[in-house]
């Protein structure tokens, strides 16, 4: 579908819904949100770029298989699982971490790579979806 | 200062659910899909976008305003995206004028998606 | 140099959203918008640059009085109890010709009273729109010619 | 709420009785919403506070509403997406490979008139 | 922020290392899952990481086992949250046998899959899946929480489509569809009885469930609740009346997916029904039993009579799985420790014995040509081994002895007549007769009849022997699971003594649930 | 005994199976002088089990034995008395005989070694069976000889005729079998008792116990369809189709002689009741008569031996069911001269075949002169047969007569029924063995000479063996008859008949055996024609009725399934939420689980009342949409709807997700429809309608009600306290929900990622993986045709 | 004398009656059509409707965390819209004789 005038937005509405969605994830544990509904998220900003300039764009613009991305989700998942088996406690306990910066501080925590993990996934497969139903067989 | 700001809230959720309201009726009253798009994507679009602006500012958080306005913007740069698709797209289908217009300088030989070959 | 001001847009939207102002959070919100400019680093190429913030303010706030001004005449037509409408499409000759700008006028044109972009040949010469009063569609060119497409070249040329 | 949940059910099942996979795949997504609101509901329900607890319920004393069932239901809708997603998908292959929506017709796996198994040795 | 008391929220106590084997299955699994999906182009190195992935599977399902039978019932909550709060897995000797057994199965099914996917199905997930639906299957057997063993259905059921449509043939579809949608009615069903059991507990948790279940006034609804819980998991099980899907769909995949499903699916339903019913609710089975067994009983007897039925030997098969279902509800409905045992046993026997049926039939079908018995496959003269093989496997899944089969069938009978249920006895007995005829004349007439004399001018050429020679079966990766499979056929068969007692001690724990519930709360419960 | 002894026959009873292993690679050594060596296997267990004679003569038992499955109480244990010793050693006797045979009789078969594994197999199944003291033993073993039997007698499985015959022989010994397994464990069950040595010291137990009659059947069941008797026994002539050494081996000494074995085995505490007075010997009678009668109608030399082994073993199942003391040593008697005669007997027609390349008896003669060995071995084994002296066969008719001979209405008809029966059987016997060798010799039989030593030697060996044991006879019954004839009573008995005759009534009825045999030998044609004409007007016959029955199983199979399985979605559809409401209403229903009347909500305000009627508004609109599209859009309003009231009743978690996943779902199906032509429209007739819509309005309701039930009762929120209490504090997030999610319960979630990526990959290769060329799928993809437009 | 709370009480009142009564209406243009886009268009507008009714809850309840959600309801709406475009645009008429709806549909009259 290639209008100009919706070709012409839909990449940066789409990178908007992007970074949209990255906010939804990271706020989730304190607000409605995470990496479920962020992922979606993307998953639409995707969606979108890929009705309006065609699949190809995006492919290029994910570099790597959506799958893949989704599969990389699924690994950081279980890692966060796992790296609780390094301080003897049992597994997708959450370790937290609070690093400092600049005077504010970062809460780094296997809790926030689970939610990421959640979001890679979702992304990945969503999207995969979408492109594949969005693709022609042939072309 | 904080019964200004409720009484103007008030009248923003007032003003903006007529809004939303008209629309509605246009959505009904209106001929055509064109004519009712007017409706939807102008009317619709102000009254939710008051409403949140309304929500910004009886939260009395500078974080949740900005918010409010982003989303506001936010409709702002879609709204007439969908309409302009929608309208296209209807118009590509062959679903023609009300009887009431004037004119129609389209071409006419548009067909469905006649652009997206490749 | 275009780049760098998108993105620094970007970072300030991120800053809008989060409703946290501070240095961290728009370094942040700068990184994200870096990845997300890498993600459609095909397309990015054909924008216009930000020459003067005063006349994209003054695009902005004609565009928000055309707002308010369109929904009340709707709002006026829907309830006025016999609508005497002269809806039509007619053609809109461009001066633009850049993709950002049309689409800009495009929506801007949708977005203000009675009438609506429908289509923009493939040329490119001309926007189709969609009045809701056709009754002088040259009165109307002329508006749109006048307003927010002066506006625009002002802003971006 | 209790009596929209049987309507969302009712309804639900009337399309997964349909004899059309497009029904039934609407009747998939309705029964999707239904369980939820009957998860929902059976964790009984309190209007209007979430629970997040950025300081609201200290200050209302009132009691939020319950957590877990909606944890559970998300991850019951993100099933059950998934599900609808890949129903969509099935259908629509099999409108294409098999050339039909209804199912009367779809005897792909188990064709009509079947032989009787050869009865020698 | 204040200090805050961590005990009363959380087990404070260091998990010991050997309890990780509670998880490790499903980690190992998930991690190879999502490894090979990444890599899944890369059609020639799948095979190099999976199968040896489901060694170690195998290896760490023994090691837990090991583990359980050795230390009794163990616990690992997620997140240490206290229980009921945080999900448990809580792992006794009728988990970790399945979940071997289910690795055993799993990786049969991957060395099959090596040689018998091909590019297309590997490209687009054959290991994957099979690895997530290690994960489902390992899951269920090893959760402690009912609303999680929701989620491991799901994720087994989602990754057995995703098998089930690889080749995409018209039958795969139509197949896939109607499986697809009637499981879905199950596992929403299974959803459904899980909101409502949490509506009336308040807790999720299965060892609380029991726990509560014990003292709930008699106000609650528990045996229209335990009713749906039946249905959901009887249909999961494919027990008549809701078998529908099984014999719809379990035909038209690569044979090894039916493999793999027919080891492993249903018997994740059996699973379920007999923790939920034996374990959580054993007083409204009580009031149950007899539905059960007259369930069991139709479902063996039709099952068998579906085998009967039919031409094509995958769908035989199905209806064998059937078959073998209501065997195993027999026990359920029993709910005596050797009626439980032996369903415990036959279970066991039933996921391997499929399996390797499946194999063996797919490796039949590649030799002749042919699933269909019209059409004689001359097996026993072309493949001596294979017939062979094939045919020890159906006298086990008669339930004839030497073989895995006899000694749970004979377990039930005799549990049956223990509690005077002699019709049961005879459902049983019965069931042997038909399924002896059914599988007697598939091997009497696939495999033992011999192929029609090969077409006159490949005799009369010139290298006539080449020509007529069937598809060769690779010794590896086509007979080392089917025989390794048939090996633990005939070895269980001949020394039962340690399986046995295996699932007389699940029996016993099923019954007496007081070490579940020990090992999930060690200092007795909440109040 | 020391200590040494059990072990040995552990390893005895597996040393056949072992061998059976090493039999191929032998005879691809070897060829078919391997047999020379395996039938070192037969003769070292013979010779092994002949040590025991002098033990179990002077009245001992002896019993040994290993845990095999504690966990049920099963040992692998072994029970040597009289009885099981006999058949012990006539097994691995005959046994070596007959490998001897097969490999003259199978030379250059290009599957000998297969056939060897086959027999050894088979062998130590039997010999398994005898031995065995533990109950599931006896039972493993006894199904172990129907499955080898199986092998065996479609070792020719080119043949249809050869496949029936194995398939029939493992349908009824099989199906015997399962009556036997459950006479074993109700046996089991009633005594506490699963093994022969403890069951055969507990008295009359069974005879008492109330499951007398149930146990007595489920055991007939086992026994008369293995030992062949009338109705069940057309198995056994059809087994002919095997290859002659297993003929000789299945029907003389083993297979059809464990029926045979299990009544004798468990007459002691079975036995001395009216039932098995009056049952036994009713199917025994008519066995053996209807057997006699089939065999005289057939010219094929096996038949008419087949039929006579069917006489046979009627006649022993009589004279157990009869039960007096001579009555069992009769049958004792007779058990073991029929295992040397009829092996021998059916070796000799192997040999016939074998050489003169046919069995029909109308198209052989003359052969006296060109198989003089044969025929001496033939003569021998049917005068033995014909219950002549000097043979065994003698003594054992006249212990027959002598047992059954009573001055009662009942024993005088079992008299009438055993003399008309060994009559006939006199005359197969002599059929079997003169025709063929007298009279002249046909053309076709010109060059025909006598055969191998590997054939002719167990003839021999047999027919001298049944004049040797007559000749001896006080040693005979000292070793053999005697130790098994107490076995069988259970009380120690002594045989004294010897080939001196005595004066008395069983010699007046041996004397009208005969006279009736020679009578019938003369006129066998006419009446072989009689029971030609006969059976052709009965027409049917139970061999028939297998055929019948299996076609009727299958038929019955498939009608059956076919209903339950009709391959029809809608019907499946149906059927599942039918159970779903009555899963639900019946128990509710029946337990009294039924809600209390709710009360008008008061927590709903008007604008959750608008949300909700808008739900059902896109609902119904669902139901009714004309084309795709309405339905889509309807789908997303109850949707929306849905997401609203979660918002209201304060999931804001919730709700986001379900307007995320609402519009989603629009989009893919708004994707995935712009390639289908489909309307979802409903045309279907109104009955169904209704029948579809009272279903969904029961399920709905049944949902409702227990809904409501559940809700009107106390809840526990232990949990949903924890959750909020330390979400904050210790999980550090505020958003409970969520916190639920990543930590509290994140497993539950790690398994939902895991779903959604399945279903990724799962729909990606749906899309992707075509089995049909492009243009092919393009025709029937609307899509595809409008983008060429 | 009326507070000003009160006063909100009031117009958050009245603003959820209007936005219930838009929301009623705009579902009838969802059922009723009769074209695609109409159904569309309306879809779009209830999701408006639906924006600002969750404003109002938010400023009724005080959760200001509702405005996450109506920002992304906006861009769900968009999402919807661009999909039922394509939609549209890839086929449609072609089999579903929308076209005679059409004519209908501009034939008739709106009355009052
Ligand atoms: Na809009
Ligand atoms: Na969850």
């Amino acid at each position: 579908m290639r209008t100009l005038i919706f070709r012409t937005v839909a990449p940066y509405l789409a990178s908007l819904m992007i970074l949209f969605s990255i906010f939804v994830l990271l706020r989730g544990h304190n607000e409605p949100g995470g990496g479920f509904i962020g992922g979606l998220i993307a998953a639409s900003a995707f969606a979108i770029y890929g009705i309006a300039c065609g699949v190809s764009p995006v492919r290029r613009a994910l570099h790597f298989h959506p799958m893949a991305i989704s599969g990389t989700g699924l690994l950081a998942s279980t890692a966060a699982g796992m790296l609780s088996i390094f301080f003897k406690v049992p597994f997708m306990t959450g370790l937290w971490l609070d690093i400092p910066l600049f005077g504010d501080s970062i809460a780094v925590s296997t809790v926030m790579l689970f939610d990421i993990g959640v979001y890679l996934v979702v992304v990945g497969s969503i999207t995969s979806i979408a492109l594949a139903l969005e693709e022609r067989p042939n072309s | 200062m904080g019964n200004v700001v409720t009484l103007l809230v008030a009248a923003m959720i007032v003003i903006g659910a007529a809004f939303n309201l008209i629309a509605a009726l246009g959505l009904i009253r209106l001929p055509d899909i064109y004519t009712r798009m007017h409706a939807a994507s102008k009317a619709g679009t102000l009254g939710s976008g008051v409403l949140l602006i309304a929500l910004g500012i009886q939260a009395g958080d500078i974080g949740i305003f900005t918010r409010s306005l982003a989303g506001v913007a936010f409709f702002l740069l879609t709204a007439p995206i969908s309409a302009h698709l929608l309208a296209k797209a209807s118009y590509a289908m062959g679903y023609r004028l009300t009887d009431q217009s004037v004119m129609d300088e389209m071409p006419k030989d548009a067909g469905p998606d006649n652009n997206a070959g490749r | 140099m275009k780049l760098f001001l998108i993105n620094v847009l970007l970072a300030l939207t991120w800053t809008a959203i989060t409703g946290h102002f501070g240095l961290l959070n728009f370094t942040f919100g700068f990184i994200l918008g870096v990845f997300t400019l890498y993600l459609i680093r095909q397309q990015v190429g054909s924008v216009g640059y930000l020459p003067r913030a005063y006349r994209i303010i003054r695009l902005l706030w004609l565009f928000l009085y055309e707002l308010v001004l369109s929904a009340v005449r709707v709002a006026i037509m829907v309830l006025s109890p016999n609508m005497n409408l002269k809806p039509g499409i007619f053609a809109y000759r461009l001066k633009v010709d850049r993709d950002f700008e049309i689409t800009l006028l495009a929506n801007l044109i949708t977005l203000t009273p009675g009438t609506l972009s429908v289509d923009v040949s493939e040329d490119r010469q001309y926007l189709y729109i969609h009045a809701i009063d056709c009754s002088d569609p040259d009165a109307t060119r002329k508006d749109i010619s006048d307003g927010f497409e002066r506006r625009i070249l002002e802003a971006f040329r | 709420m209790t009596l929209l949940v049987g309507i969302f059910f009712a309804v639900a099942i009337y399309l997964f009785l349909s004899q059309h996979i497009i029904r039934m795949l609407l009747g998939a997504a309705v029964l999707g919403n239904a369980v939820n609101l009957l998860i929902f509901t059976s964790g009984r329900l309190t209007l209007e506070i979430p629970p997040i607890l950025t300081g609201y319920e200290t200050t209302t004393g009132m009691l939020t509403a319950n957590p877990l069932p909606q944890a559970l239901i998300l991850t019951a809708i993100v099933i059950s997406f998934s599900f609808f997603a890949f129903l969509l998908v099935l259908s629509y292959r099999a409108y294409q490979e098999l050339g039909t929506d209804d199912t009367v017709e779809m005897r792909f796996a188990e064709p009509e008139n079947q032989d009787l198994p050869p009865l020698g040795y | 922020m204040t200090t805050i008391d961590l005990s009363a929220a959380m087990i404070t106590q260091a998990s010991p290392l050997a309890d990780w084997l509670v998880v490790a299955p499903l980690v190992l699994c998930m991690v190879l899952g999502a490894v090979l999906l990444m890599v899944r182009k890369d059609t020639q190195i799948q095979p190099v990481i999976a199968i040896p992935g489901l060694v170690a599977l195998v290896l760490v399902d023994a090691a837990l086992l090991a583990h359980v039978w050795m230390n009794g019932t163990v616990t690992m909550t997620m997140g240490r949250w206290l229980p009921p709060f945080g999900i448990s897995f809580t792992v006794d000797i009728l988990g970790a046998l399945l979940t071997l057994t289910g690795g055993i199965a799993a990786l049969a099914g991957g060395i099959f899959g090596a040689g018998d996917v091909n590019d297309s199905g590997r490209r687009y997930g054959f290991y994957p899946f099979l690895f997530l639906m290690m994960v489902g299957v390992s899951g269920a057997f090893l959760t402690g929480d009912i609303f999680n063993l929701y989620v491991w259905f799901e994720v087994l059921l989602i990754s057995s489509f995703g098998l089930l449509i690889l080749g995409s043939e018209r039958g795969q579809i139509d197949g896939a569809t109607k499986y697809a949608f009637l499981n879905l009615v199950a596992t929403t069903l299974f959803l459904i009885a899980t909101g409502y059991l949490y509506g009336i507990f308040g807790t999720l948790n299965m060892a609380d469930i029991a726990l509560k279940a014990q003292t709930m006034d008699d106000k609650a609804p528990m045996v229209t609740l335990v009713s749906m819980y039946l249905l959901a998991f009887g249909m999961k099980a494919a027990a008549f009346p809701a078998n529908f899907w099984l014999p719809a769909s379990y035909h038209t995949p690569r044979v090894v997916v039916s493999a793999l499903f027919g080891g492993l699916l249903t018997k994740v339903g059996v699973y379920a029904l007999i923790r939920v019913l034996l374990m959580l609710f054993p007083a409204e089975r009580d009031l149950l039993g007899w539905v059960i067994a007259l369930i069991a009983a139709a479902t063996m007897v039709l099952g068998a009579m579906g085998a009967l039925a039919q031409t094509d030997v995958r769908r035989m098969l199905g209806y064998l799985v059937i078959s073998g279902i209501g065997v195993m509800l027999a026990g359920i409905a029993l709910a005596s420790p050797a009626g439980v045992a032996a369903t415990v046993f036959y279970a066991v026997h039933s996921m391997i014995v499929m399996t390797a049926l499946y194999l063996a039939s797919g490796m039949a079908a590649r030799a002749s040509g042919s699933f269909s018995i019209a059409e004689p496959g001359g097996i026993y003269q072309s493949h001596v081994v294979l017939a062979g093989i094939t045919l020890a496997l159906f006298f086990a899944v008669s339930g004839l002895p030497p073989f895995s089969g006899f000694w749970p069938k004979a377990l039930m009978v005799k549990a049956s007549l223990d509690v005077g249920a002699w019709w049961l006895a005879a459902a049983i007995l019965l069931t042997g007769f038909l399924t002896t005829i059914a599988v007697g004349r598939v091997w009497v007439l696939a495999y033992w009849r011999p192929a029609p004399a090969p077409p006159e001018e490949a005799s009369m050429g010139g290298n006539g022997a080449a020509v007529t020679q069937p598809p060769a079966l690779s010794p590896l990766l086509d007979f080392l699971p089917l025989v390794m499979l048939t090996v633990l056929v005939v070895l269980v068969g001949i020394f039962p003594q340690k399986l046995l007692e295996l699932s007389q001690i699940a029996s016993e724990q099923l019954l007496n649930p007081a070490e579940y519930i020990k090992s999930v709360f060690p200092t007795g419960g909440l109040q | 005994m020391n200590s040494f002894m059990p072990s040995t026959t552990f390893a005895v009873l597996l040393l056949p199976f072992i061998a059976a292993l090493f039999a191929p690679a032998l005879t691809r050594l070897l060829k078919h002088n391997a047999a020379w060596i395996l039938a070192l296997v037969p003769a070292a267990i013979c010779w092994h089990f002949s040590g025991f004679l002098a033990e179990i003569s002077a009245g001992e038992v002896v019993t040994g034995g290993y845990q095999w499955v504690p966990a049920l109480k099963v040992n692998f244990s072994w029970y040597i008395d009289g009885l099981s010793l006999t058949f012990a050693l006539l097994i691995t006797g005959i046994g070596t005989l007959i490998v001897l045979y097969s490999g003259g009789y199978l030379k250059g078969h290009a599957q000998l070694g297969r056939f060897f594994s086959f027999i050894l197999m088979f062998m130590g199944s039997m010999l398994g069976l005898v031995m065995s003291d533990s109950f599931l033993m006896f039972f493993i073993f006894w199904e172990l000889t129907s499955i080898t039997s199986f092998l065996l007698i479609g070792f020719d499985n080119k043949r249809e005729a050869s496949r029936r015959a194995a398939l029939q022989a493992l349908v009824v010994t099989g199906g015997g079998g399962l009556f036997l397994l459950a006479g074993l464990l109700l046996i089991w069950n009633v005594t506490g008792y699963s093994e022969m040595s403890l069951l055969l010291r507990s008295g009359s137990l069974l005879a008492d116990s109330p499951y007398y009659i149930a146990i007595f059947v489920l055991v007939l069941g086992g026994a008369f369809t293995k030992s062949a008797q009338f109705p069940m026994h057309f198995w056994l002539p059809n087994a002919m189709e095997a290859p002659t050494p297993v003929s000789a081996y299945l029907h003389s000494a083993t297979m059809v002689k464990a029926g045979v074995y299990l009544l004798m085995r468990l007459n002691p505490v079975l036995g001395d009741t009216m039932a098995w007075h009056i049952v036994l010997p009713l199917f025994g009678g008519t066995t053996l008569i209807v057997g006699t009668l089939l065999a005289i109608r057939q010219t094929d030399l096996k038949l008419m031996l087949a039929y006579t082994t069917v006489s046979s073993l009627g006649l022993l199942v009589m004279l157990t069911g009869f039960g007096t003391e001579k009555a069992i040593e009769g049958a004792v008697l007779y058990l073991v001269a029929h295992c040397l005669f009829k092996g021998a007997l059916f070796m000799v027609a192997g040999i016939i075949d074998h050489e003169a390349g046919t069995r029909d008896v109308t198209k052989l003669g003359g052969l006296m002169t060109a198989m003089p060995i044969t025929f001496a071995a033939a003569l021998a084994s049917a005068i033995s047969m014909a219950g002549l002296p000097p043979f065994f066969g003698f003594l054992a008719k006249e212990e027959i007569y002598a047992g059954l001979w009573q001055v009662s209405f009942w024993g005088g008809l079992l008299t009438i029924v055993a003399i008309v029966g060994n009559a006939l059987m006199f005359v197969i016997g002599f059929v079997v063995a003169l025709k063929p060798f007298l009279g002249r010799r046909k053309l076709k039989l010109g060059n025909v000479h006598e055969g191998p030593v590997l054939l002719w030697l167990g003839p021999v060996l047999l027919a001298t063996a049944s004049l040797l044991t007559a000749i001896f006879s006080p040693m005979t019954h000292r070793l053999i008859t005697s130790p098994m004839a107490s076995a069988v009573e259970g009380e120690p008995v002594s045989a004294y008949i010897s080939l001196v005759p005595h004066i008395g009534m069983p010699l007046l009825l041996s004397l009208i055996t005969v006279a009736i045999g020679v009578f019938a030998y003369i006129n066998v044609a006419r009446l072989r024609a009689l029971m030609i004409y006969a059976l052709y007007k009965i027409g049917w016959g139970p061999d028939k009725g297998f055929d019948q029955f299996i076609r009727g199983t299958v038929r019955l199979s498939f009608r059956v399934t076919n209903f339950i399985q009709p391959g029809r979605m809608e019907f499946y559809m149906k059927v599942i939420f039918i159970l779903v409401a009555v899963s639900i209403l019946l128990p509710m229903a029946l337990f009294d689980e039924w809600p209390a009347m709710p009360q008008w909500p008061d927590t709903i305000s008007r604008y959750e009342a608008v949300i909700m009627a808008i739900a059902a508004v896109g609902l119904f609109s669902v139901l009714y949409a004309k084309d795709r599209l309405t339905a889509i859009v309807s789908l997303g309003i109850q949707g929306f709807a849905v997401a609203l009231l979660f918002m209201l009743f304060g999931a804001p978690d919730l709700s986001f997700t379900q307007f995320m996943v609402e519009t989603l779902s629009v989009v893919i199906l708004a994707l995935a429809m712009t390639r289908l032509r489909l309307t979802p429209t409903d045309h279907r007739p109104l009955k169904e309608k209704i029948f579809d819509t009272i279903i969904s309005l029961a399920c709905a309701t049944a949902f409702v009600l227990l809904l409501l039930k559940v809700t009107q009762l106390p809840f526990d929120t232990t949990l949903s306290d924890f959750f909020t209490r330390y979400s904050l504090s210790i999980a550090h997030g505020a958003n409970i929900v969520n916190v639920i999610l990543v930590d509290f319960r994140g497993t539950d979630t790690w398994g939902e990622i895991a779903v959604v990526m399945v279903a990724g990959l799962a729909i990606l290769s749906l899309i992707r993986i075509r089995t049909r060329p492009a243009n092919a799928i393009a025709a029937n993809d609307p899509a595809e045709e409008d983008e060429r437009l | 004398m009326m507070s000003a709370q009160m006063i909100l009480e009031w117009a958050v009142f009245i603003a959820l009656v209007l936005l219930s009564l838009a929301m009623a209406l705009t579902v009838f243009r969802v059922i009723r059509g009769p074209t695609l886009p109409d159904r569309i268009l309306a879809l779009d507008m209830l999701v408006a409707t639906a924006i600002g009714f969750i404003a109002v809850i938010g400023i009724k309840t005080g959760f200001a965390l509702y405005v996450d959600i109506a920002i992304a309801l906006g861009l769900v709406g968009f999402l919807a819209t661009v999909a039922f475009a394509r939609f549209v645009m890839a086929r449609g008429f072609v089999s579903e004789g929308h076209l005679d709806q059409n004519k209908a549909a501009t034939g008739e009259k709106i009355g009052g």
